[in-house]
């Protein structure tokens, strides 16, 4: 019998005094006594908060992947978390609001929320970032959901290199919104857009930067069959790399998403993540979910307001840009608390770091006998190998010596893909800033032991 | 002297009164950093060598540039400009902002649960999955389903998974269906939702007592309904009694009922909307299930469905095998809704809240909301009346239309002087078919002590209305910044840094 | 309706204002609690079973009754009422409010250290043992000492045991002596220490250059001296230049010389108190070492000691053994000066923060601390003058009174108006020594931008104070309440809910 | 190379230029060259968080008594800490306060201890409590120094039964005041009063309550020894046996000095711990330590304020009633703060599961072989026990089985004692709220085998 209740017996009884009824049954009693659940649910009765973390603790336990040296990425990443952006995006002040309905009692959301738009958009390359989407994937959905509004086409034509889950949901929402799309195939991890049905009837072209094999292709390609088609050019593009490569505006993209999980948020078993989401000027009243602008109060301070509100869903209803509503908020914050403890510096070489010790794993690998690489495109921090072995098996027993080896991309992709040929025996293998040389050393032997 | 250097006044902010706060890049000064990173001893590498150079950049991305300290200051300071669950009261309707219990961020915060990798196989993942599938069981128990999907990342993520599965139910029977039934006083992601799931919609007025009109439903009815999207108790805070009639209807006509389970604190453990006839419920457990807003999200919008929807929900789906756990994929899956697992962390949350309640608490839950919303619409009867005069359940509609008629002050005008009092505001202006409305959830949470301050608070606020209505338009003035200027921020839209400013 | 009920307003306050934060008992209805226990299973029994009833209470123990719900949001209000570092600067001298880094919080917080029984035996606790050891080795590099004591809880403990040390050293030799010496700058707790110490106060005068007059000094030595207690920098913020003479006027006597290490932050890693000649150093760990303060405490105040002192230190010590660490007791141990071994999780953030710093970073520390303070002293000479005119240490000890002669306006006012500009008040009428004193201490990790809105604010306050010197003297305005009647606070106390309220 | 500081090598640069010098070595030009460090101090470089972190992990993982189960007491209990408590008590703006010299910025900290000292006067029955000293044993020194002072006299009976410990610091600091502490010896766990040297010289009595050994004396026995010879009763008392039995202001205590870890503090290897004072209404003027008051701001509004400075070392020095300054503000803020939590209802429930327990386990192992009560005086929350094998052994033995059966008296004392016979077969027992009868059964059963 636990809860967080206030109420004693009396004041509950004084209450229902008050309101004119006997007892609590009765603030129920206009409801058919049919539908009343008899007995009560069939859930175990209400536990202590001690008495479930030990529960907690059981469950927390059976994670063997909790313990093991990561080396998985696939869009989720084993980043640096420091102790005072845990600190302060765990301020109960963010994490208890609701959404800024009422921006005078919301500014510390709200500028926060500006502060993130502003750092997406430099990251993006692109003038106008929304207040966050639910992750990466539904990002995309969302972008094609704009290219369609936008040119009132709907075919999308989207490159075998974006990430398989995002591929699968689009095509999960695209049952709803009819749109039809054409999964470009790679050829050696790159894009092979000739290979695109013919047609100038394409609402997005969509790329992947680098692709979720690693690959980094030149985007000029894309912005081609992009501005031939007349579509938008979407680009997914990973936002620690950006610090890097060149950015999404740079090489010509109408859109840009991503996933922001990278800044400041745990793995987390995959949610709650951040879905990145920027635009060019000329797609701002198609913006999808919130966004917040600056302006001033009424004795002309500045102040921070969530606005261009007639796009949403609680004013334009079925004619919304978007259904968006809860969004994700804190792990945006959390990004730009995250980017802000990094600084110009702090990403660069984050970025660095991750590319070097993918470079330097991704060499010493590749010489192993039953490793190759998977494709012969440049790549920046995850890069794609051919084991002689199943990858899943590879994963398994590697997990025996501690490291977490990578992603099969025949678990990913869920067997035969356009991406590449016999997934099943290509892992995925991601370094971060946070993996040392001896981890690397470790890792290589194992895999060494381990492929044969 | 140093004025004319960058980095803004990074200093301090008194502890009250309306100093701006500088944004991050204000106080940047190019060179410093907060980062300490981990030393890898992995022998540094030019870029040029690994990064072929047509893609590298040409200049370095700036973001910003502070030092820890002034990062902390800033953040702390912005947190001292927001209320919140854990400053006060926040009745604002619909959203059940109840208090979100700290044990539950433990529980996220474990890095048992934390940092485990969404990739990693199932056979490294036990813990997690069984964790998912019981969260699933317990979700169909309250809502009296079969099988439930936890992808949804939100409630308007769960209304879209539950159309396309509607979708994908009629299509599996050959059946093509074009239009879903909302009740006008709907919110407004209903409507959103259907038009994504491609449908079109067809809305249905209330009747003079807040509820569905049955005549108005039957005459809308047809071949080509897909569903209907309900919320009970509805947006105005009434059950809907005749929902047995309802989902008789509904399904003569094969169409399927949408629950939208925004309301569910209402009713959970007391009512199933399974028992209603429901097919499709989607839950918001950062509502019913105080796992926290976060100022806007990250939420959970769990789906849960009849058995007959059960094969079509999203894969893949956390499984019990006869010995640990695994992942499967429904027979007809409509396919994934989200990158990963859903949001998992919040998920975590929502499941410890369930086992502390229990089946007793979350009874004991929904029952003292509805008595906290009664009390609160009889103590205010007689200077916000309700819009419908009969018990309500979880949150109650009042409007200020008498006020406005009497004194020109507006529900918006009451909102900002709430502020001012040290509540949240209400939500305002919504259900949109209530005149002025001022739509109060004060949730389970709150104590009859609080109730009766927000109460004072009102009749304060009534009567200055009266004598002083010129300083409720100005309200709220107790507040980091006054009354905001929405029309210039749209006129003018300035929403980074490096826009130019509205002036 | 309820208007009597107890509970208080258990709602919510203004985001800002002045609204009155009830107390917990306030707050309190008879049969509320927060309180979720575990599950033990074990059998219940009644209590009069077990206990003699001579011994019962007669009454329940009554503290209070919350929700937990009202306790977050009591205690998230009070939050909201309170400055600190976080929150903005903290310029208060001698006190050395520098940023207190997350990351020591995060190894204080580990349950590997936190959750480990202080009396289980040695081999259950390497790890502590070690990290107690390292940091006294690292604390005996950075004073130029011998030997540590951790056991002190703060810097008077500090003071008081390495008084009972120096006491413990001359009895050794079978020197009886009465005196110690102080400089008319120290700190209260110095003189109240010798007290404790069984010594009598000798205070001599600072010279017109704000240093130890060595010609007084001599003069007050003798035989009898047991020791001097200074602090380098001294509490005025200079270096005592003639160190070496007084060390060796004090050791020629037979004297001890005692180090008040409350302004190491000057100094460390460019001087150490052992070269110049103390045997006896107390450090403030939650001032150089950056524990935060914690609004009062917990603090560490370990004591080093010089190579004929090491054998008095407090007993038990934790000892590195040829295998593994272990406890010792010094050959002629003065005893233990705390309950278990000190406070252990302050000392292991200081050790955190001294290994992230490192030799190189502590010196940047105090480098950067004294830059800091002699820019700011540089700017404010035209409006605050220094009371000593030349180049400071860490801290600088401005005078107000070039204004309070024209205008009336005092130190204190000139620091209450301060607190309306959103900084914290420098240290006020410390040292007794310099009149209408204002002592700044910015410390190293304020950024120059945030000096200069500091210098900025108190130039706009001086000119106040020629233009509306009420003005100032009703100050501060923009603060959870306004200033405060220390008197009536004095004249009646009531220091508990219990007690009759003043009026 | 890692710190926190802000300036640019730029900045620095002008800064120097500012106030005319020309390097930061000239900042400390007019120390005498012979007293500056040549080549830095003696310690590592400076290391990266992240880096220092995996020496801290190291440190953590050295100490196996982290994951035992306790028995441990001893004046340090292993109590229930909620989330909520640690949430709140970690608040930054307690955490990064100073103490509060400007009240008009720091009514949270000392509401909160307003809080604080009105529940230490409810626990303790007397109606004055100081704002926290640094440990019950450092509370005891000072409560001895009172009495010194409210009476001018220097010889101090304490009762044997008074903690190891705080006896130990009571004599050390006696050798500046220059008290006589006499220590009243135990008779079969109570203090034998007829035993103390005579004379009407006394300055204090200090009895226990409970006493080390967790006997239970009536204290009239103290009071009258008190009363006959003209000091003041100093009750050390368990603030959580409180809940249960009379308080010491009942039992007729002029001065109570207490333990609070038990109010939401962790075992944290011994400190920062928390101790607990409180006098009768005639002795507030020689309170040590800080007090806070209640008052009105300039406009009439309730204020708190620090009060009766005329007592503190920065104003009266020499002559000051105690020598505290920075004291434990954050740990009673915490103890408020839990006691918050627990509520009349939830505290009576901790001593009452302590009590149940701690009597359960008796009953058990003391019919075990090679196991008898210590003494046969009553007890609360905690029990000694007498083992066949020396304490210390058993303690090791048992540790290898998960368990942290106890402390030895004998490692407690230091050896012989007025308190006990042959210490070093006697373990002293706790039972807090948290163990199981689980764990109970765990206890008994691995005792069982390991005594013999
Ligand atoms: C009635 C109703 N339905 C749906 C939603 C949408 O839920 P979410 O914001 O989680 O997407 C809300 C949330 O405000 C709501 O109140
Ligand atoms: C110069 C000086 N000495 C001693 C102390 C006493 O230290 P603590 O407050 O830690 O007891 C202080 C603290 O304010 C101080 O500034």
């Amino acid at each position: 019998m636990a809860d967080y209740l206030p109420h004693t017996p009396d004041e509950v009884g004084e209450m229902l005094s008050f309101i004119g009824m006997g007892s609590l049954d009765d603030l129920f009693a206009h409801i058919p006594e049919a539908l009343r659940l008899a007995g009560g649910l069939d859930i175990p009765a209400g536990r202590a908060e001690p008495d479930v973390a030990v529960e907690v603790a059981r469950w927390g336990d059976a994670n063997r992947a909790a313990g093991l040296t990561c080396f998985a990425g696939g869009g989720a990443y084993d980043h640096e978390i420091p102790s005072v952006v845990r600190a302060l995006a765990s301020r109960s002040e963010f994490v208890t609001a609701y959404t800024p309905y009422q921006p005078e009692v919301a500014q510390g959301v709200l500028q926060a929320l500006f502060e993130y738009q502003s750092l997406v958009s430099r990251l993006s390359g692109l003038p106008i970032a929304n207040a966050s989407l639910y992750d990466g994937a539904t990002a995309l959905v969302e972008a094609l959901n704009l290219a369609h509004g936008a040119t009132g086409r709907s075919r999308m034509l989207v490159s075998a290199g974006v990430h398989p889950h995002w591929r699968r949901v689009a095509a999960t929402f695209a049952s709803g919104t009819g749109h039809e799309i054409e999964i470009v195939p790679l050829r050696d991890g790159v894009t092979d857009w000739s290979s695109a049905h013919a047609g100038d009837d394409v609402a997005a072209v969509v790329a992947a930067y680098p692709n979720y094999l690693g690959a980094l292709e030149p985007l000029d390609a894309a912005r081609t069959v992009a501005n031939e088609r007349g579509g938008l050019l979407v680009v997914a593009g990973d936002p620690v790399s950006a610090a890097l490569v060149r950015s999404a505006g740079e090489w010509g993209a109408d859109v840009y998403v991503g996933e922001g999980q990278a800044f400041g948020t745990p793995l987390s078993f995959g949610g709650p993540y951040l879905g990145l989401f920027a635009v060019r000027e000329d797609q701002v009243r198609r913006l999808p979910g919130r966004i917040v602008g600056e302006t001033v109060d009424a004795e002309g301070r500045r102040a921070f307001v969530t606005t261009l509100r007639a796009r949403e869903q609680d004013i334009r209803r079925e004619k919304a840009t978007s259904n968006v509503c809860t969004n994700q908020t804190l792990i945006a914050v959390t990004a730009a608390i995250q980017l802000g403890w990094l600084g110009t510096r702090g990403l660069a070489e984050v970025a660095r770091a991750c590319a070097v010790g993918a470079h330097a794993l991704f060499d010493e690998v590749t010489s192993l006998p039953g490793v190759a690489p998977a494709h012969g495109s440049p790549f920046v921090r995850e890069f794609a190998i051919r084991l002689a072995r199943p990858a899943s098996e590879v994963v398994e027993a590697m997990a025996g010596e501690g490291i977490l080896a990578g992603l099969s991309v025949g678990a990913l992709t869920g067997g035969a893909d356009p991406s590449i040929e016999d997934p099943d025996h290509v892992l995925l293998v991601s370094v971060t800033e946070r993996r040392t040389r001896a981890e690397l050393d470790h890792y290589v032997s194992t895999l060494g032991k381990v492929v044969r | 002297m140093m004025a004319a250097m960058p980095g803004a006044r990074a200093a301090s902010a008194p502890l009250m009164g309306r100093e701006v706060e500088p944004t991050m890049f204000e106080l940047s000064v190019t060179g410093r950093s907060a980062a300490q990173l981990r030393t890898t001893g992995i022998a540094p590498r030019d870029l040029g060598e690994i990064i072929p150079s047509e893609h590298l950049r040409d200049a370095p991305l700036e973001t910003v540039a502070l030092s820890e300290r002034d990062l902390v200051g800033h953040v702390t300071r912005l947190t001292h400009r927001q209320f919140s669950v854990d400053l006060g009261m926040y009745p604002l309707g619909s959203c059940t902002m109840k208090y979100n219990p700290k044990f539950c961020d433990t529980v996220a915060g474990d890095p048992r649960l934390a940092s485990v990798h969404p990739g990693a196989p199932a056979a490294l993942t036990q813990g997690w999955l069984e964790l998912l599938v019981t969260l699933e069981e317990r979700l169909c128990a309250i809502t009296g389903m079969a099988g439930v999907t936890l992808q949804p990342a939100a409630g308007a993520a769960g209304e879209l998974t539950g159309l396309l599965l509607m979708r994908a139910y009629h299509a599996s029977r050959g059946d093509v269906r074009r239009r879903v039934i909302i009740p006008d006083s709907a919110h407004g992601t209903n409507p959103a939702s259907v038009t994504l799931g491609g449908y079109e919609v067809t809305t249905i007025p209330s009747n003079d007592r807040g509820l569905v009109d049955l005549g108005a439903l039957r005459a809308a009815l047809g071949p080509d309904v897909a569903g209907i999207m309900l919320t009970n108790p509805n947006t105005v805070g009434l059950f809907e009694e005749e929902i047995a009639e309802i989902a008789e209807a509904v399904h003569e006509v094969g169409g399927l009922l949408y629950y939208d389970g925004a309301n569910l604190n209402a009713i959970v453990g007391v009512v199933r909307p399974g028992d209603m006839g429901f097919d499709i419920v989607h839950m918001n457990l950062h509502k019913t299930f105080a796992t926290p807003h976060g100022g806007g999200g990250p939420g959970a919008g769990p789906v849960a469905v009849a058995p007959h929807l059960v094969d079509f929900l999203p894969g893949p789906r956390p499984t019990r095998l006869a010995e640990g756990y695994g992942w499967g994929e429904p027979a007809h899956s409509i396919g994934r809704v989200h990158g990963w697992h859903g949001n998992a962390l919040v998920l975590a949350r929502a499941l410890a809240y369930i086992e502390v309640h229990g089946s007793d608490g979350l009874a004991r839950v929904a029952q003292h909301a509805v008595l906290n919303a009664n009390w609160l619409r009889r103590r205010l009867a007689e200077t916000l009346p309700a819009a419908y005069d009969r018990p309500c359940m979880h949150e109650a509609v009042l409007t200020a239309s008498p006020i406005k008629s009497a004194t020109g002050v507006k529900a918006l005008d009451v909102a900002k002087a709430l502020l001012d009092e040290g509540f949240h505001a209400p939500t305002v202006y919504f259900p949109l078919i209530v005149d002025e409305a001022l739509m109060f959830e004060p949730t389970e949470t709150e104590s009859v002590q609080t109730l009766e301050a927000l109460a004072q608070a009102i009749e304060s606020i009534a009567q200055r209305a009266g004598s002083d209505p010129e300083a409720l338009r100005a309200a709220p003035r107790h507040t980091p910044v006054g009354r905001v200027d929405e029309a210039l921020a749209a006129r003018v839209l300035k929403s980074t840094e490096d826009a130019a400013r509205p002036r």
